[in-house]
């Protein structure tokens, strides 16, 4: 078992609609000293084993991400390490 | 009787939803985002359509509109509330009804005239439905997979607030098919088609969505007497 | 919320101003990278008495390239207004963002159709959205409330892999944008041909309502009163996108040296739109013009240009997305959600408000002047100083050389009437089958089912209607029909005849429906005007629809011509796509499409002729295309349109369907699969081509229609008294009972429809994978 | 500045039809061995200042997220890493 996480952004130069909308929306939820909001998308897949890094960045470019408005990075992920502390 | 309807940014029915309220009989009252207060209307609807665009999740950030406030206090209440499509969203959101209503299962928008089976008519925006009648009203949406766990889903069906379910094949990937449910008073109501879109022969596939506005005018005149 | 931001890292002794640019006359310009001549660089030059400064080069090469200047196509365009029909109802024409034609005393209504594709070929989703979004400002920029969309699309061949990527991105775009505008799609259509592999055609027409007295016009007039942006911030969005792309050679490298892609935001245009409209209402501006190609210099010079004005536009006031972008990119992004109007400064203060309470930025950046001058400054600095009719109406203009294509003689002697044909009637049947499962020709639900047909309530007749029907009175049920239509292998073959096909179709499909058809818009998409061969066709096809419209007595109110569309070197066929406008005087009188009743008799209006060239079947079962495209007889067209009328008057008809593509037999599969009624009909013994060439033959100007029984011979009398040809057939069999010519053959229903309705899903139901 | 990203996923009983859509559409591309893929929502927000990490839970259990089908991660982003926003 080998996780990949590839985390796919619109390219800073292109227009973010969508957070551009939840940044309007959190000062009426009290929520101040916000500059900047940018909603990507994040994606997790599970190999049967270690995949070349190759195979993936190969993907992203031709499935996962849209080259022509975004960017993306892949990270390896062992199982230990969590992404992020859970809530 | 004095129905609201809510605008927030981005909302699409609200004109359609004013229009079948006054076909059914009533007065649409249209009711802003921004409002703090209900100006005394009897019911109120969360119109169909892309509040703040659908950005982050339909309704997410509609449920934050001043207007909530008061929305949810009118629901608690008891006050009528109904929400389509958009407004279900919201309704969900906002936790005035169980589950959420989730990117349908073959990822495409959907129009089309859907055939619905109405379970009960024991809610403020059905009782001039006889249940199990078959009725044909638009369904038009793109996040429309009603999604709950099992305990929820259970729970729905024995208290009988399933209120209406797909029938023939099911356009969305919705769970146990469900196309409407409402919450335990049966005063808040949440609908993925659209009844609005089906008041009138010449632009409808059917009227069959009327008896929703009448069902909430003939409840209000009967809690009125 | 007007952020104004000091540029980060602008090193000002690089800055190039009007000053700057008079002390250094020789320093070398890059006019060519941006598409100018050596000759209209000199032409600058002299217009300006100096070498231009890098904004105002920007500025020139965007406003004179061919998307905005339309210097290939004006010589002959002008023939639309030439030949053009005297109509009282058109209360704006060519020249305005879009035509303007009155309904009633109280209600206009505004429609226009145009191009978007070479963006949707870099990136289908976004082109596809934004194009929508542009044309929508075209009409909200008239003063009208937009109420529907339409959407003809080209594709490339329906197998090849690519086709997946920008169909599916095409159509998803259309739907997102579209339905969260809250406008109804009411039809368009879908075409697939390898001749648009490289190069799809995304056309998007919009309908707009308005008032008689509510009518908007774009002029900076009053001296004195405040220029304000509207409508979302100003990024790097397509910076000479539009222009650039739509004027240039385009091809796979092209799109690699790409502008930055233009993303919309249809929640944004919503808020745009009500918040327009609210100040169109309350009388609060002068003069409004949306922002598309070539941004905020296409508005302000077109503005000052029509109302002879001057202005003087303080450009660091422009609200920014990118805080470090250099002034002629201001003046040049396309970002989307835009729009210009000018305010008297006593009602800026109400103007704020109400973009304010709709949540839309807003921002005075400049005034009118009488100086007959655009003088642009970015802190003090002028970095533009120019008359506004040298961008807008003084552009270069060619006669371009027009030479008939060498191969035309051959293709044209290489006739489709002497293809082997199916004789026996499995043959035939199978025949049937074939084009009714074929791209071209098959059930389009998969496609439309993507987009929402019902919001705003007033939606009549929509897909797969012969025409879109939108109520525009709720009290009197006054409103309109709208058809767009073109196909491209007739005009490939005869440019002038293919124009007036497109054109007579359109009219057909709005007559079919029972409407009186009123005006056109059209959408010219043809290959590279330096191609002598390519402009013959486009002088050709233009010829043929303002000839056409003047016989028919209806005006073109507006349009748009899309040049250098081609697959690789080879340009795509000629496209022009017309959309004709139809007015019904009480909608609940349309004329719906499909068979409804058994019993019912089914009549063939019109004359049959034997004209197979170009036609569905030649391609589909030869892959063939030459000879010459059907006759073309629009006084007959008129005919069948009165006729028509005449019936629905006296309760004769109970459904009609145009014929087009795939000739009768492709009609009755449609008039019998609309709600599941089958037929029996039988084809004249002495049919011009036997029973083949009445069936698939493409013969314009007919109609398929069912009459109650009993009521065939009044039906009979009409067509004598307008002189239209009729051939009884048959009548309308049970629900779901089979398809039969008899002595032929018989196709069960639920066969027939599996042929028409599995093509799409086949094709691309899953092939969406990529994430949105 | 301070920068903070909030990954937000569906919770695992949730089906999640785009990331089946994107497995199926894996050996089409060659790709094999992938026994999952989930996609979900990456947001990265710039704050002015560090905020509270109770400020940010409560924003994300509240807005950014819907804790009724999805599960999010906070993680406080160091300045140095490679950012979204313009250049
Ligand atoms: N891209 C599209 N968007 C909306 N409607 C479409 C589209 N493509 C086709 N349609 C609709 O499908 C029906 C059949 O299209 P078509 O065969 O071109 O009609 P016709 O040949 O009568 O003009 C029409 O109602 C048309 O408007
Ligand atoms: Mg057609």
């Amino acid at each position: 078992m080998a996780r990949v996480v590839v985390d796919v952004m619109l390219k800073p130069e292109i227009l973010d609609p969508q957070g551009q909308a939840v940044a309007n929306a959190l000062p009426r939820l009290g929520v101040t000293g916000v500059t900047s909001v940018r909603i990507g998308r994040r994606i997790e897949l599970e190999f049967t084993e270690p995949p070349e890094p190759e195979t993936v960045r190969q993907l992203a470019d031709r499935l996962l991400a849209n080259p022509v408005i975004e960017d993306y990075t892949v990270s390896f992920v062992s199982d230990e390490e969590p992404a992020g502390e859970p809530a | 009787m004095r129905i609201g309807v809510v605008t927030f940014p981005g909302s699409l029915d609200d004109v359609d939803a004013a229009r079948a309220v006054r076909l059914a009989g009533g007065e649409a009252v249209s009711l802003w985002h921004a409002d703090d207060q209900l100006y005394g209307v009897d019911a109120i609807i969360l119109p169909g359509g892309f509040s703040y665009g659908d950005y982050l999740r339909c309704g997410a950030i509609a449920r934050f509109a001043p207007v909530m406030e008061s929305v949810m206090a009118a629901a608690a209440a008891g006050a009528p509330v109904l929400g389509i499509c958009n407004g279900f969203q919201v309704l969900c959101e906002a936790h005035l009804l169980p589950g959420a209503l989730t990117r349908n299962q073959h990822l495409h928008f959907r129009a089309r005239d859907q055939r619905l089976q109405v379970e009960t008519n024991r809610t403020a925006w059905t009782m001039g439905y006889t249940p199990g009648q078959e009725i044909v009203i638009p369904l038009k949406s793109g996040e429309g997979r009603y999604v709950a766990d099992t305990a929820t889903l259970d729970e729905l069906e024995r208290s009988g607030r399933v209120v209406a379910r797909y029938v023939d094949d099911n356009p969305n990937g919705s769970m146990r098919d469900i196309a409407a449910i409402c919450n335990e008073a049966g005063n808040v109501v949440g609908m993925m088609p659209h009844p609005e879109h089906a008041v009138d022969p010449l632009t409808g596939p059917s009227t069959d969505g009327l008896t929703v506005f009448t069902s909430v005018l003939k409840h209000l005149a009967g809690v009125a007497a | 919320m007007s952020v104004e931001l000091e540029p980060q890292g602008i090193e000002w002794d690089h800055l190039d101003t009007v000053a700057r640019a008079a002390e250094t006359p020789h320093q070398q310009q890059p006019y060519e990278e941006l598409g100018l001549r050596e000759d209209e660089y000199e032409r600058i030059r002299e217009v300006l008495g100096r070498r231009p400064t890098e904004s105002e080069l920007a500025m020139y090469s965007i406003m004179w390239s061919e998307h905005c200047s339309y210097k290939s196509s004006k010589v002959h365009l002008s023939k639309f207004q030439d030949l053009a029909p005297s109509s009282d109802r058109l209360l704006a024409g060519i020249g305005e963002n879009a035509g303007v034609v009155k309904i009633t005393d109280e209600l206009a209504v505004t429609f226009k159709v145009e191009s978007h594709n070479h963006p949707s070929f870099i990136e289908p989703y976004q082109g596809a959205a934004t194009g929508v979004g542009g044309i929508v400002r075209d009409i909200l920029a008239m003063g009208a409330r937009p109420v529907a969309v339409m959407d003809p699309l080209r594709v490339g061949a329906a197998d090849h892999p690519d086709t997946a990527r920008v169909l599916t991105g095409v159509v998803a775009g259309i739907g997102g944008y579209g339905n969260a505008l809250g406008l109804p799609n009411i039809g368009g259509e879908v075409v697939f041909d390898p001749c648009y592999q490289g190069n799809p055609l995304v056309n998007a027409l919009c309908l707009g309502v308005l008032p008689v007295d509510r009518l908007q016009n774009k002029a900076a007039t009053g001296p004195g009163n405040l220029v304000v942006l509207m409508g979302a911030l100003t990024g790097r969005d397509g910076i000479g996108g539009v222009s650039v792309l739509a004027s240039a050679g385009f091809d796979q490298e092209a799109a690699i040296q790409r502008p930055s892609v233009q993303v919309g935001d249809p929640f944004m245009e919503k808020l745009l739109i009500e918040a327009c409209l609210e100040l169109y209402e309350a009388g609060l501006v002068v003069g409004v013009q949306d922002l598309g190609g070539a941004g905020l210099t296409c508005a302000l010079s077109e503005t000052a240009a029509a109302a002879g004005t001057g202005m003087e536009i303080a450009l660091e006031r422009v609200p920014l997305r990118e805080p470090s972008m250099a002034p002629h990119e201001i003046l040049a992004s396309e970002s989307q959600e835009r729009m210009l109007l000018i305010v008297a400064p006593e009602h800026l203060e109400a103007v704020l408000a109400v973009a304010e309470k709709w949540g839309v930025p807003a921002t005075a950046i400049g005034t009118v002047t009488d100086t007959g001058i655009l003088r642009v400054t970015w802190h003090g600095h002028a970095v533009a100083e120019l008359p506004p009719s040298s961008l807008a109406d003084d552009g270069p203009v060619y006669a371009r050389p027009i030479r008939e294509p060498a191969d035309l003689p051959l293709l044209q002697a290489d006739r489709a009437e002497t293809l082997p044909r199916p004789t026996t009637g499995e043959q035939l049947r199978e025949t049937v089958l074939r084009l009714a499962a074929s791209p071209n020709l098959c059930d389009r639900t998969w496609i439309t089912e993507q987009f929402d047909r019902y919001v705003r309530g007033n939606t009549v007749a929509a897909m797969p209607e012969n025409a879109g029907v939108i109520r525009l009175d709720e009290r009197t049920r006054v409103g309109v029909a709208l058809s767009v239509d073109g196909n491209s292998r007739y005009t490939r073959l005869d440019p002038y005849t293919g124009a007036q096909l497109a054109l007579a179709e359109a009219y057909r499909n709005v007559a079919v429906s029972g409407a009186v058809p009123v005006a056109v818009t059209n959408c010219l998409n043809f290959g590279s005007p330096e191609d002598p061969h390519v402009m013959w066709q486009f002088a050709e096809a233009v010829r043929g629809l303002a000839e056409g419209c003047a016989q028919l007595g209806i005006p073109v109110t507006g349009g748009n011509v899309s040049f250098y569309n081609a697959t690789g070197p080879v340009a795509i066929n000629p496209t022009p796509i017309v959309g004709v406008l139809g007015v019904l005087e009480d909608v609940a009188t349309r004329i719906p499409m499909g068979f409804s009743h058994p019993g019912d008799v089914i009549i063939l209006v019109g004359e049959t002729r034997e004209e197979l060239s170009g036609s569905e079947w030649a391609w589909v079962t030869h892959g063939h295309l030459g000879g010459s495209p059907p006759a073309v007889d629009l006084a007959a067209e008129q005919r069948l349109a009165t006729l028509i009328r005449a019936a629905r008057d006296l309760d004769l008809l109970r459904s009609a369907h145009d014929l087009s593509e795939g000739g009768l037999a492709q009609a009755l599969v449609e008039a019998c699969l609309r709600h599941g009624y089958g037929a029996t009909v039988a084809l004249p013994e002495d049919a011009p081509g036997g029973p083949f060439g009445f069936l698939f033959s493409e013969s314009a100007g007919r109609a398929l229609v069912s009459v109650p029984l009993g009521r065939e011979k009044a039906f009979a009398a009409q067509c004598e008294e307008h002189q239209v040809p009729w051939t009884p057939l048959g009548v309308v069999a049970g629900a779901d009972a089979p398809l039969t010519v008899t002595g032929q053959f018989e196709i069960d229903l639920a066969e027939l429809r599996t042929a028409w309705s599995s093509t799409l899903p086949k094709l691309f139901d899953q092939l969406t994978a990529r994430p949105e």
